[in-house]
């Protein structure tokens, strides 16, 4: 086995076998536990460091695994696979850090750091799956290891949005599969390709590509909390901060969003897509979920909730950029991936760290919080700005590509889309910056868990990630033009594909 | 292969000489030895390609009775040994000195694999008679071993299901030798033809419902939650995981084999009947109040997707799904009903209800129920999962769309009860929680065959292999 | 009609006698009996059919013989279950599946 | 409503079946002649018992198993606790059997032995030596079996191992079972001695681990 075969697996042994060891440690064991979280996540850092040098010098990694006959577990770390799995590395690295800090004295944190650990193994899989087979086992995968996650408080609640969240996804899984099943049966394979395979069908089975299109979209659209499929997310904001940061950025739904990449681009392919009249009506869909997202945010009191239609409605820029023909949209869809994770997490941090220090779970409990808790609420302003679009955080990046790439598809009225949840993002997220920084307080704070010090507003552990992931949207902001940020290697992954959309160069399937 | 039925009957009836309670290394020892020579045979298979022959008596059939091993034979005996040796270790911490369940246990074990061993390994008629009585009974003295009322008309209600079955199923192969005059299968299978006298139609009739008794194939079900449900844990494991396959095995060797020319106006019935287990066992899953009954009822269900494949024979992967559904169901539900005795045994308590807080208490047993469960809700990577993917292939091979319908159904159904275990188990623990400590070793078995049924999707292609080979 | 047939068609009927016993008969005992009735139908025909002339064929008369000893370990199972249970519920009747 | 629809459906079943069994059937194998031809070389000289021991030893030696296993399940299923109570012991009764039991012994023998040539064999002789022990038992000459003693253990399962191990060791032959025409008469013999006794243990023990008075508490 070569080196290039082995780093895929590698990147995933990184956060599996500290997972699995884990597991059976006993609770009494947090040196342990945490050199093992640590060990794995820079681990898994260095080596996705590896890859990408490997990748943006063009040499290719991939392993692959006879499961059944003419069916195959396989993997590469291509440039599009690499962007996901930059950003769940190293939100994952913060996400730990701060779930330690977080759940300091909490029971059953073995169970919880497993369980976080294979969901992580699961996202670094789904994004080095070579075809739609390994896709699929890995978003399951994905399924099954949040869901204790999600229920991890073991209270009613913690069940019944856990059960929610339970019923949406299995329930996308089971038309994602019959997707996938009805497509392997079609072409004898699903492997993702640059130009997409789904061509080779030709065009007396365009009834059924659409109908596979449908299933494959609803599969993955519930993860991406696509509307109407998007009940479960509000739901599953019962878990642990640390857990909906996981769901929110790092993993469940970027995963939805992803897959919505790779079938619309390497399984139909971008202008077979666009032939059999797909992108128009994926367009619709997440230009209504991002405005009902948005709309919807703005009736909630409870923070996390609010956060949680912000969600929905982010999460749509990928679809609606994927949607968009034409690299600018691509290029404005991919890199929102990156900057929704890294805003998001960083909202979901501050409002962990407001509701472990001072108990504040609702907007209307958080006059006056910005003078107590300074740093957390910058971070938080940072992000809510960049949520909305504010130049010079990495949100205006985004907006701006996507507005550009709907102009240049010929889509004006997407522009307008994004122009109205600008607003909305505008109209949910202001009144609360005006709130924690210009309101007085009045009461007391609903539970004050941290007493007030001088520079030390709450855990440290608590603080750091927030502020570095708020530094990130900034920086992705003001230096989106370096190579090394997220936009120039959207830039690459969009100039591959089109390139390989240009020559013409048919896909060969695997079995030859 | 003959060591496969000698080692079992030997340490069966030595276990028995050396008295209640006895015989446990005895059985390890044999069962270890029976491991190696059950993967010995699969490797001699996969290797020649071809079907082992044994003529017993060396006079070979029709004289004689033959003994056969392909591929089919290779994995179903690999199934049984991989199962057997770890329940046997957990047996042998789950039965305490004296307990009068565990008194006859080896002995009793010991001839119900032998049986199933001599079962798989049979090519004559009549002789799998016998070896159907001799698990039949077994099993039965198994479930009735030791308990109490509950159990002795759970075991009462067994008997006389499995009597009917292989009553059925005797008249069958006397009708066949009424009319061919002999009861080898390999004699036969040329000679039966689609004008064959109507005798010859009601044999096989009486040979397949018979057996279908014997599966509890819905609505001939009706003894197994019962049965599955009082028995003791590895007694369940036993005969969830093993006992209702051999039937099975035995159906698919009629249909593949000398009944072939008969069944094509038939093949939809099992489906219809498969589908419906499907369902009604889900359901009743969904509904069931203790914990054992529900993974019976998942038996029922979990047996109906070995049925839809009949439609699809022969065809390609509809073999290969059956098949793949037979050893993973078998793994996982071995490990189910050991979680679940495990369970029962810390807490004391048989109901869904009262699993609050198991999740905390006993997190590898939990963990073990939950990745057998991935296996019955066919979750990928399991090996579930791709007896799933096999059979929604075959399915759409033959554009059965009702088929693929009923199958994704039926996961989601499996999800609901599996579920409704996992979700009580992570509630908090009520505080008058009592909890007994278990053996580790209890936990390792049900979390070891619950991996393996989900490891084993990740090398389904040699599986495969060995099932092509002297097919 | 030759013995043989006469036999089996005795067979045929027993068979079907002592089934529908075995299922609609609730008293263990006499169920016991009805399946006993059964499997003799079975024996009748294995022997009957094979009997076209006046010489046996040693083959199913062999298969009869170890059939019979199967069903006589079989009935002495279910004798020894039926009154296990006597012992423990004084009843002679299967009780009701739970739900 | 049920009765009579499995009443009806056994009906039809019988008719059919009865009507199929009329219709002329093809002319099947015939195994009597290789039966016959392969006489010299089972062993024995009666066909039935060549079938049972040499050609189709096989099912016997599964046979065996399952009525072992009876036995066993019916230990396992767990004994009534009630005591053993005493018959009313009846003098006339009791000096027949004590007269019956020699006589039994014998025809016991004979059956095994005649099993060779004629009509007999191991189950009947076993079967003899079991109505012995029942008969004494009904008389009150035998207790009932409490447990079973080490000894009585071996002596029901002597037969089948000795069956098992005659088995196993013909593999040396080539096959299970194969008996080498020259020393088969012998081991069949072994086989079958074995067998009388551990049957007649077995079906005794059948009746005699259930025979006892279930006590007073009904």
């Amino acid at each position: 086995m070569t080196a290039n075969e082995w780093l895929p697996l590698a990147v995933l042994a990184s956060s599996l076998l500290p997972g699995l060891i884990i597991f059976v440690l006993p609770e009494g064991w947090i040196g342990l536990r945490t050199t093992l979280n640590l060990v794995g996540a820079i681990a898994k850092l260095v080596l996705v460091g590896v890859l990408l040098a490997g990748v943006a010098a063009g040499t290719e990694y991939g392993v692959r695994l006879a499961v059944l006959p003419g069916l195959d577990l396989a993997f590469k770390a291509d440039a599009l696979g690499l962007l996901f799995i930059t950003l769940s590395a190293v939100l994952w690295l913060f996400t730990t850090l701060y779930a330690i800090g977080y759940l300091e004295g909490a029971p059953h944190r073995s169970r919880f750091f497993g369980f976080f650990s294979l969901c992580v193994t699961a996202t670094m899989g789904i994004a080095m799956a070579a075809n739609l087979f390994t896709f699929f086992v890995f978003y399951e995968l994905l399924t099954l290891s949040t869901f204790p996650l999600v229920v991890h408080r073991g209270t009613d609640k913690a069940m019944k949005g856990g059960t929610i969240y339970l019923a949406y996804t299995l329930a996308g899984g089971t038309a994602l599969l019959t997707g996938i099943v009805w497509l392997h049966h079609l072409l004898g394979h699903t492997e993702f390709a640059h130009t997409g395979i789904a061509a080779a069908l030709g065009p007396e089975q365009a009834i059924q590509l659409k109908t596979i299109f449908l299933l494959l979209i609803a599969g993955v659209g519930v993860k991406a909390a696509l509307v109407p499929l998007h009940g479960w997310l509000p739901q599953a904001m019962v878990a642990p901060a640390p857990v909906s940061a996981l769901l929110h950025a790092v993993a469940v739904v970027k995963a939805g969003a992803f897959g919505i990449v790779r079938i619309v681009y390497e399984i139909y392919g971008v202008e077979f897509a666009q032939a059999l009249d797909l992108l128009t009506p994926l367009a619709i869909l997440a230009a209504i979920t991002i405005v009902w997202g948005s709309f919807r945010a703005l009736f909630q009191d409870d923070l996390k909730k609010r956060l949680a239609y912000s969600t929905v409605s982010q999460v749509s820029y990928i679809a609606l950029g994927v949607a968009l023909f034409g690299p600018i949209g691509t290029i404005g869809g991919l890199v929102h991936l990156v900057h929704q994770g890294i805003m998001k997490i960083t909202l979901f941090f501050c409002a962990g760290n407001y509701a472990e220090t001072l108990g504040i779970h609702k907007v209307s409990e958080m006059d006056g919080a910005g003078r107590r808790m300074p740093l957390t609420t910058i971070a938080f302003t940072i992000a809510a700005l960049g949520m909305i679009g504010v130049p010079a955080t990495a949100g205006a990046v985004s907006k701006a590509w996507l507005s550009a790439g709907a102009a240049a598809a010929g889509m004006g009225w997407a522009v307008w889309v994004l122009w109205t949840s600008s607003l909305l993002n505008a109209a949910y997220f202001l009144p609360i910056l005006w709130r924690v920084w210009f309101r007085p307080r009045l009461l007391a704070w609903p539970d004050e868990h941290i007493p007030a010090r001088p520079w030390h507003e709450t855990a440290w552990l608590l603080l750091l990630p927030p502020l570095i992931t708020a530094t990130f949207t900034l920086a992705f902001g003001l230096f989106a033009d370096s190579p090394a940020s997220p936009l120039a290697w959207a830039k690459l992954i969009a100039e591959r594909e089109y390139r390989a959309q240009r020559s013409d160069a048919p896909a060969s399937p695997p079995h030859e | 292969m003959t060591g496969l039925i000698l080692l079992p009957l030997a340490w069966a009836s030595l276990a028995f000489v050396l008295g209640p309670g006895r015989g446990k290394w005895l059985a390890i020892g044999g069962l270890s030895a029976q491991a190696w020579l059950a993967f010995d045979l699969a490797a001699k298979v996969g290797a020649g390609g071809t079907a082992l022959l044994h003529p017993v008596g060396g006079w070979g059939a029709p004289l004689g009775i033959d003994l056969a091993a392909d591929g089919l034979s290779a994995v179903m005996l690999l199934l049984v040994q991989c199962i057997a040796l770890p329940l046997a270790i957990h047996a042998g911490a789950y039965f305490k000195r004296g307990d009068a369940a565990g008194a006859y246990f080896w002995p009793l074990a010991g001839f119900l694999i032998a049986g199933l061993n001599a079962l798989f390994l049979s090519a004559d008629l009549f002789n799998l008679y016998v070896t159907l009585e001799l698990v039949g009974l077994a099993a039965v003295g198994l479930v009735a071993a030791g308990g109490g009322a509950q159990q002795v008309a759970a075991a009462l209600r067994y008997l006389f299901a499995t009597l009917v079955g292989s009553g059925l199923y005797l008249l069958g192969v006397a009708l066949i030798h009424g009319a061919y005059g002999t009861v080898s299968i390999a004699i036969l299978t040329p000679l039966v033809t689609s004008d064959a006298p109507r005798l010859v139609w009601i044999a096989g009739g009486l040979m397949l419902a018979g057996l279908m008794v014997k599966t509890a194939l819905f609505p001939f079900h009706t003894w197994l939650p019962s049965a599955h449900g009082n028995a003791p844990a590895p007694v369940s494991a036993l005969l969830s995981a093993l006992v209702v396959k051999a039937s099975f095995y035995l159906i698919l060797r009629l249909w593949l084999g000398p009944l072939a020319p008969l069944t094509s106006a038939i093949a939809w019935l099992p489906a219809l009947l498969g589908a419906l287990a499907i369902l009604w066992g889900s359901w009743q899953a969904i509904r069931a109040e203790r914990l054992k009954r529900l993974i019976a009822y998942s038996t029922v269900a979990q047996l109906g997707y070995l049925f839809l494949i009949f439609p699809l024979l022969p065809g390609t992967d509809a073999l290969e799904a059956g098949i793949m559904q037979a050893f993973a169901h078998g793994l996982a539900k071995a490990a189910m009903f050991v979680a679940a005795g495990v369970i029962i045994e810390a807490t004391g308590r048989e109901s869904v209800m009262d699993l609050s807080g198991a999740a905390g208490h006993l997190p590898l047993t939990l963990f073990a129920f939950g990745l057998a469960g991935m296996t019955l809700m066919g979750l990928p990577p399991s090996a579930g999962f791709l007896a799933k993917w096999l059979l929604i292939e075959a399915a759409l091979d033959r554009g059965h769309w009702g088929l693929v319908a009923v199958v994704l159904a039926g996961g989601l159904l499996a999800a609901v009860y599996v579920f409704r275990v996992l979700r009580q188990a992570f509630l908090l623990a009520p505080a008058d929680a009592v909890v007994k400590s278990v053996p580790r070793r209890l936990e390792w078995v049900a979390f070891l065959l619950a991996a393996a049924s989900v490891l084993l999707g990740l090398r389904g292609v040699d599986l495969v292999r060995l099932l092509g080979a002297g097919a | 009609m030759t013995s043989g047939l006469l036999f089996a068609s005795t067979g045929a009927l027993l068979f079907a006698l002592g089934l529908a016993g075995v299922i609609l008969i609730a008293h263990l005992l006499r169920r016991i009996l009805a399946f006993n009735v059964m499997g003799s139908g079975a024996f009748l025909i294995l022997v009957g059919l094979a009997q076209d002339n006046d010489i046996p064929d040693p083959v199913p008369q062999a298969m009869v013989l170890t059939g019979i000893v199967v069903a006589v370990a079989a009935t002495a199972l279910a004798l020894a279950l039926t009154r296990r249970l006597h012992a423990l519920t004084g009843e002679v009747e299967l009780p009701r599946d739970e739900a | 409503m049920r009765r009579l629809l499995v009443g009806s459906g056994a009906a039809v079943f019988a008719v059919l079946l009865i009507g199929a069994l009329l219709e002329p059937l093809p002319g099947g194998i015939d195994l009597r002649i290789a039966v016959a031809s392969h006489m010299a070389a089972s062993g024995v000289e009666h066909p039935v018992t060549a079938v049972l021991l040499n050609f189709r030893g096989y099912d016997t030696l599964l046979e065996i198993a399952v009525l072992l296993l009876a036995v066993i399940v019916i230990l396992a299923g767990g004994l009534d606790p009630a005591v053993d109570r005493p018959r009313a012991a009846n003098p006339i009764l009791q000096s027949l059997a004590r007269l019956a039991t020699p006589p039994m012994i014998v025809v016991a023998v004979y059956l095994l032995w005649a099993g060779a040539f004629r009509p007999g064999g191991a189950f009947q002789a076993g079967a003899v030596l079991a109505a012995a022990a029942v008969l004494l038992h009904l008389t009150g000459l035998l207790p009932s079996w409490q447990r079973p003693a080490l000894s009585l253990r071996w002596g029901m399962t002597a037969g089948f191992l000795i069956f098992l191990a005659v088995a196993t060791g013909l593999l040396a032959q080539g096959a299970l079972l194969r008996y080498p025409p020259a020393q088969a008469g012998l081991l069949i013999l072994l086989v079958e001695a074995g067998l009388t006794v551990s049957l007649g243990l077995i079906l005794a023990g059948l009746f005699l681990f259930l025979s006892r008075d279930p006590g007073d508490e009904e």
